[in-house]
């Protein structure tokens, strides 16, 4: 008798705690992320700016009364292990929605998502080539706008005209890496030599070395992830004293905290470290928010601002169809990091600002606003 | 005499085999004469041994000539030497234990056709056939070393004896004109033995050359027809075993007084 | 030249860590014959070890690692009196072995990635990570020190096997375990002290690494696997053959830089490796294996 | 729901070809490979890139894609199979890594780590399979036939020598076989049906990428073999309908993701040891001889 009315008195409680739900099931989307392996970092901010964001829309009711429940899968930086994931959201779970990251899996997963009609958003992989596909939407701006401001900005500003590159061996560090190509020569650079090197590789002295000897006035890192923060540490171990660079995916607490990083020349896209969302992140999480956090924050709130909407024009029902039609139609979100606006190539833009890394923090130099 | 003018089946001349310093096998030469068993004898470590395993192609030789039918076949593969017509058993018998009686003789049984990858998928019929002939001659080859009633038997679960046959029997089925037996009769009792030495006789019968290592040279005076004793890796007497069981100073190196 | 000099250089530091890795798997598949992946754990695990000493228990570098190195040494022999010589006594083949060794390796391997998360966890070694110029080539006094300790666990090896009266037990039972049983020796005790001789011997590789680039769940495996490579090359049974190879290979990964693209670098490791067991089967001073002798 | 099983029973067609493959080296041959993996995914590239820039369609890429798959595994056995076992563990090895770097590398053919996108489904008599329970029967079909090969090989003379092979390669050649022509064709068929699996695998997700096909896949496919029984053709396949269903039920145990694979592989590691120290002989057992029973 006692557990019964215990048990009847938490669901009270419970039911006062929570607002009332009050229509059906819960609307589930899936979140494919790499919460495993070398860019376990970007999967802490993601999954709990997601996470936040799901509390935040259930605190305030849900999506048009409908409880949001985000299903979390690893991909670990791995493509196929993001098409198994893939396939369970929308074989199993009939999501309408999933959040997604990194340019490979991402791009692995996308056909699947034309095939069922389920709409993905990435916030975090930057390959160009994630731009102009179907049922695939980027809340980031491909890497090239990314690119292409540091390119310029080291060669005309800093006239630092002859760049080697390290390359990390994936979509997107070999991507980013042709494009800092193309945009640095544009801008009157020249790529003497590059190296490529694998992500998750932790001795990069020879590749190094070799690029040492090949002189030049930069040293470009087309990499990301904890990866860039041996890179750096080895590279002044070699005694290469000429400058680094390297854009927004550089900015993980283990770059940020190494030594050799430091005076690294980067981009960086809109994040406030002391903004309340920080705040918030640092007392759940017990570590700093990052960029990532943000982005799938946003991205999360995007969709269920979107699902709203779809719901009301369909009187109800939830397809992903529908959720893409609202997005297509809406276009321009309002976010904790200010207006989204999605282009026509399902990307977003946004403010671009470039610094030096000091002391574990970028010291902006510039910005430069975002145009589509 | 007659003997001279029989041509040799094998000849060996001049082989050495050395291991680390130790000269293992040194200048040794003797002729393995057709339809004839020769005994192959010495004390421990005379190199008898060795002499098979460089014949049957499983160890290399320093120096010197095997000549099979007047072929050279020193250098070959052990497989290649098989397939020339020399097969062997081993002192520590080898058989494939967890195979059955029948199955360690098929595979002394030819069945290229079931070996062959293609043909065993693109002529299945070829393959059938084949492999009914060798089980035939397998059923026969047990009878003939009475082991009929074991076919199916695991290898491992024979009593020793029967073991020996086996080994016997599976180089028996290959039809190869030259057998070498290494100590056939080696660690049998009485009975055992009385069931294997008219055996071997039958094999010659059967029109085989048999080139044999034994340490029973009551065995040996019994059954070989010419003997080669081994010393030091050299051949310090080869004739009929009378002559050499006879020799007083052989018999002192043997018996290493 | 000087790319060529660091180059070297560098393959020198990389070969130590090979080495010492190589020294203390080569010793043990030429004592035991055993195909002990499992070295890859002990390499692993002599990393967190020292890690955890260091950070977790506050001990002084010093302490933590010579405790690490004991630790390492205990799992050696622990894996062999709980795995290998329970599979022995049981008949088991060689392949078998393998396969429960391959699983172990998988066991800790990701235990570890549980206990201390897949991330690579770096010890603090203080000045011994600044570098250190030497003519055109640059370094960090770790690496020194890592030449240093393998030269060292070369040279002290090699004493133990020749004048230590279970070194030369070791020797024994490595050149021929029949012979060895038949003089009496108690091959049980011997294949214990070779494994808690070969993992200490291996553990300073893998707290070097944890020291330099940080402390890896899975790096045991591609360490060990580089090291059977090496010990292949150098030839089995041989300890200058072990020091040999895993220089070679690392000096061979390093300059092959020097003329062709850096992500080639395991393959040419590797395309040598073949041509090796075509020509020269028994590695530079060595007996070659045969899965069958007569 | 019933499309997620389909998924489940495609990959275990797909895994179940891989593990018969692989036991004919292993569990037949007593050659231990640690780039069976490698060669899985030489087939899935073989088959896609055939698919993708010659425009051949699935029977022409899985055709291509077992003979590269051979052809590979006769690169690396033809010099290490004439030594020992223990050279092909470390040479397989070799070749694990030197493909996986090709994959990665070769970014002109392969496109590297991004993969291959867009890989068409298989037409089969102009009925293009595209749902995943229609996949199941034509991975079953592979499964089978896979199965047939397997059967007709080890039960026939050809069989029995591998077998006497593996328990005495010294008496083996003492009757005449070829044990390193006999090593290497078993090495090459067993590659030509590991690349087939890669070929149904790379049509059915229709993307590739290298990471798919990794050192610890040629281990875990090592595992299905070892678990469900070497010593039988069925073991592989009671291997991998049992280990492949571990992830799925770990996904209803609330672990946490970060958790849930080194879970998984502690589980496949430990379940390695136990079976070697308890029954080697893996779940189904041991019959001692099978090529008895051939007719």
């Amino acid at each position: 008798m006692r557990t019964i009315l215990s048990v009847l008195f938490t669901s009270i409680l419970a039911a006062g705690a929570n607002p009332a739900f009050a229509q059906g099931n819960p609307i589930k989307i899936g979140a494919i992320l790499p919460l495993t392996g070398s860019g376990a970092s970007y999967g802490v901010w993601m999954k709990g700016g997601a996470e936040m964001a799901a509390e935040e829309i259930n605190a305030g009711g849900g999506i048009a009364g409908r409880k949001l429940e985000v299903i979390y899968e690893d991909h670990a930086a791995d493509a196929s292990k993001a098409v198994n994931a893939m396939r369970r959201l929308v074989e199993v779970e009939k999501v309408p929605f999933s959040l997604t990251s990194y340019s490979a899996p991402t791009l692995a997963v996308q056909p699947i998502a034309v095939q069922n009609k389920v709409v993905l958003m990435n916030g975090g992989g930057q390959s160009d080539n994630l731009a102009n596909k179907e049922y695939l939407y980027n809340n980031i701006p491909v890497v090239s706008n990314e690119v292409g401001v540091i390119a310029e900005w080291l060669a005309k500003e800093k006239k630092l005209t002859t760049a080697v590159m390290i390359v990390a061996n994936d979509e997107a560090g070999r991507n980013a890496a042709k494009t800092f190509q193309e945009k640095y020569g544009a801008a009157g650079g020249k790529v003497l030599a590059d190296e490529q090197v694998a992500l998750d590789g932790t001795d990069f002295r020879a590749q190094l070395a070799k690029l040492k000897a090949r002189g030049g006035s930069l040293l470009y890192i087309s990499s990301y992830g904890r990866n860039v923060a041996i890179i750096a540490d080895q590279a002044r171990e070699l005694g290469i004293t000429i400058p680094m660079a390297g854009t927004s995916w550089i900015l993980v607490p283990e770059v940020m905290k190494s030594k050799g990083a430091e005076g690294i020349l980067t981009t960086r896209l809109p994040f406030d470290g002391d903004s309340a969302f920080a705040k918030k992140f640092k007392d759940k999480y017990k570590t700093d928010a990052g960029f990532f956090a943000v982005q799938y924050y946003n991205a999360t709130q995007i969709f269920a601002k979107a699902a709203a909407e779809a719901m009301k024009k369909s009187g109800g029902a939830l397809s992903g169809e529908g959720v893409k039609n609202a997005i297509e139609s809406v276009r321009t979100f309002d976010t904790i990091s200010g207006k989204l606006v999605f282009q026509a190539n399902h990307g977003a833009v946004m403010d671009i600002e470039v610094g030096t890394l000091k002391g574990g923090k970028v010291e902006v130099e510039k910005i430069i606003k975002a145009s589509p | 005499m007659s003997m001279a003018a029989e041509s040799p089946i094998m000849s060996v001349k001049g082989l050495a085999r050395s291991f680390g310093g130790i000269q293992a096998v040194n200048d040794c030469s003797f002729d393995v004469r057709p339809g004839r068993i020769t005994g192959l004898i010495g004390p421990n470590g005379a190199g008898k041994t060795t002499v098979f395993n460089v014949i049957t192609g499983f160890l290399g030789a320093d120096r010197g000539s095997i000549l099979l039918r007047g072929r050279e076949i020193l250098g070959l593969s052990p497989h290649q030497v098989e397939r020339l017509g020399v097969v062997r058993t081993f002192q520590h018998l080898r058989l494939w234990s967890k195979m059955t009686v029948l199955e360690n003789v098929l595979l002394g049984c030819a069945t290229p056709a079931g070996e062959n990858v293609f043909s065993l998928f693109l002529r299945p019929g070829a393959v059938r056939a084949e492999e009914a002939r060798a089980r035939e001659r397998a059923m026969e080859v047990l009878e003939f070393f009475g082991l009929s009633g074991r076919t199916h038997e695991f290898a491992e679960d024979l009593a020793y004896p029967e073991q020996k046959l086996l080994s016997m029997a599976r180089i028996f089925a290959a039809d190869a004109p030259v057998m070498l037996l290494d100590e056939p009769a080696s660690g049998l009792d009485g009975e055992s033995l009385r069931r294997i030495v008219p055996l071997v006789r039958k094999l010659v019968e059967h029109g085989k050359t048999v080139l044999l290592i034994e340490h029973n040279m009551e065995l040996i005076s019994e059954l070989s027809d010419d003997v080669v004793f081994l010393h030091q890796g050299r051949v310090l007497a080869a004739g009929a075993p009378a002559e050499i069981t006879r020799d007083p100073a052989l018999t002192e190196i043997y018996f290493g007084v | 030249m000087d790319l060529f000099l660091q180059l070297a250089a560098t393959g020198l530091v990389v070969g130590s860590l090979y080495a010492l890795c190589a020294l203390g798997w080569g010793l043990i598949y030429g004592t035991t014959l055993h195909f002990h992946v499992a070295h890859g754990a002990i390499f692993t695990l002599a990393a967190y070890f020292a890690y955890a000493g260091q950070k977790l228990l506050g001990l002084p570098l010093a302490v933590a690692v010579i405790g690490a190195i004991a630790a390492a040494a205990a799992c050696g022999l622990l894996i062999d009196l709980f795995i290998y010589q329970p599979l022995e006594r049981r008949g088991a083949i060689r392949t078998t072995l393998f396969i429960a060794s391959l699983g172990l390796l998988n066991v800790v391997e990701n235990l570890v990635a549980i206990v201390f998360k897949p991330d690579p966890l770096r010890m603090d070694v203080g000045w011994l990570s600044n570098a250190v110029q030497i003519g055109p080539v640059f370094l960090t006094w770790l690496h020194l020190v890592s030449v240093a300790t393998a030269l060292a666990g070369y040279l002290g090896l090699m004493a133990f096997l020749k004048y230590s009266l279970w070194g030369r037990a070791i020797r024994a039972v490595s050149s021929s375990p029949e012979m060895a049983r038949t003089v009496g020796i108690d091959l049980r005790r011997v294949h214990l002290l070779t494994y808690a001789v070969g993992s200490a011997i291996s553990a300073p590789a893998g707290i070097l690494v944890a020291m330099d680039v940080g402390a890896d769940p899975y790096r045991g495996t591609t360490f060990v696997l580089l090291a059977s490579v090496a010990v292949i090359m150098g030839g089995i049974g041989s300890i200058p053959g072990a020091l040999l190879g895993a220089l070679f290979l690392a000096m061979l990964e390093n300059l092959g830089v020097w003329k062709i693209a850096s992500e080639w670098q395991s393959t040419i490791s590797f395309g040598v490796f073949l041509v090796f067991i075509v020509v020269r089967p028994r590695g530079f001073f060595g007996r070659k294996i045969h899965s069958a002798e007569i | 729901m019933t499309a997620y099983i389909a998924h489940y029973l495609v990959m275990v067609g797909i895994y179940a070809i891989l593990a018969l493959s692989l036991n004919l080296l292993i569990g037949y041959s007593g050659i231990f490979s640690l780039a069976h993996a490698a060669i899985y995914g030489i087939g899935a590239y073989a088959s896609a890139l055939v698919a993708l820039k010659l425009g051949l369609g699935f029977w022409g890429g899985m055709v291509i894609a077992a003979g590269v798959g051979a052809l590979a595994s006769a690169l690396v056995a033809i010099p290490s199979l004439r030594v020992s076992g223990d050279y092909y563990v470390v040479a397989s090895f070799g070749l694990q890594v030197v493909v996986l770097a090709v994959f990665m590398n070769w970014t002109d053919l392969t496109n590297g780590h991004a993969g291959l996108p867009g890989i068409p489904r298989p037409n089969v008599l102009g009925w293009v399979i595209d749902q995943p329970f229609e996949y199941v029967f034509l991975a079953a079909a592979f499964a089978v036939l896979t199965y047939a090969v397997c059967w007709r090989l080890t039960n026939s003379a050809f069989g029995r020598v591998l077998q006497a092979i593996r328990d005495d390669e010294i008496a083996a050649q003492a009757m005449g076989k070829d044990v390193v022509r006999v090593k290497i064709v078993i090495a090459c068929i067993s590659s030509a049906l590991g690349a087939m699996a890669g070929s149904l695998y790379a049509h059915y997700i229709t993307y590739i990428n290298p990471s798919s096909f990794a050192l610890h896949e040629s281990i875990f496919i090592a595992s299905l073999v070892i678990l469900g029984g070497s010593e039988r053709l069925a073991g592989p396949i009671v291997g991998t309908f049992l280990l492949l269903a571990i992830p799925e039920v770990l996904k209803f145990l609330a672990i946490p993701d970060t958790v849930a694979a080194p879970v998984r592989q502690i589980i496949y590691g430990a379940l390695l040891i136990i079976f070697m120290l308890v029954r080697p002989e893996g779940i189904l057992g041991r019959v001692r001889s099978e090529t008895e029973h051939a007719k």
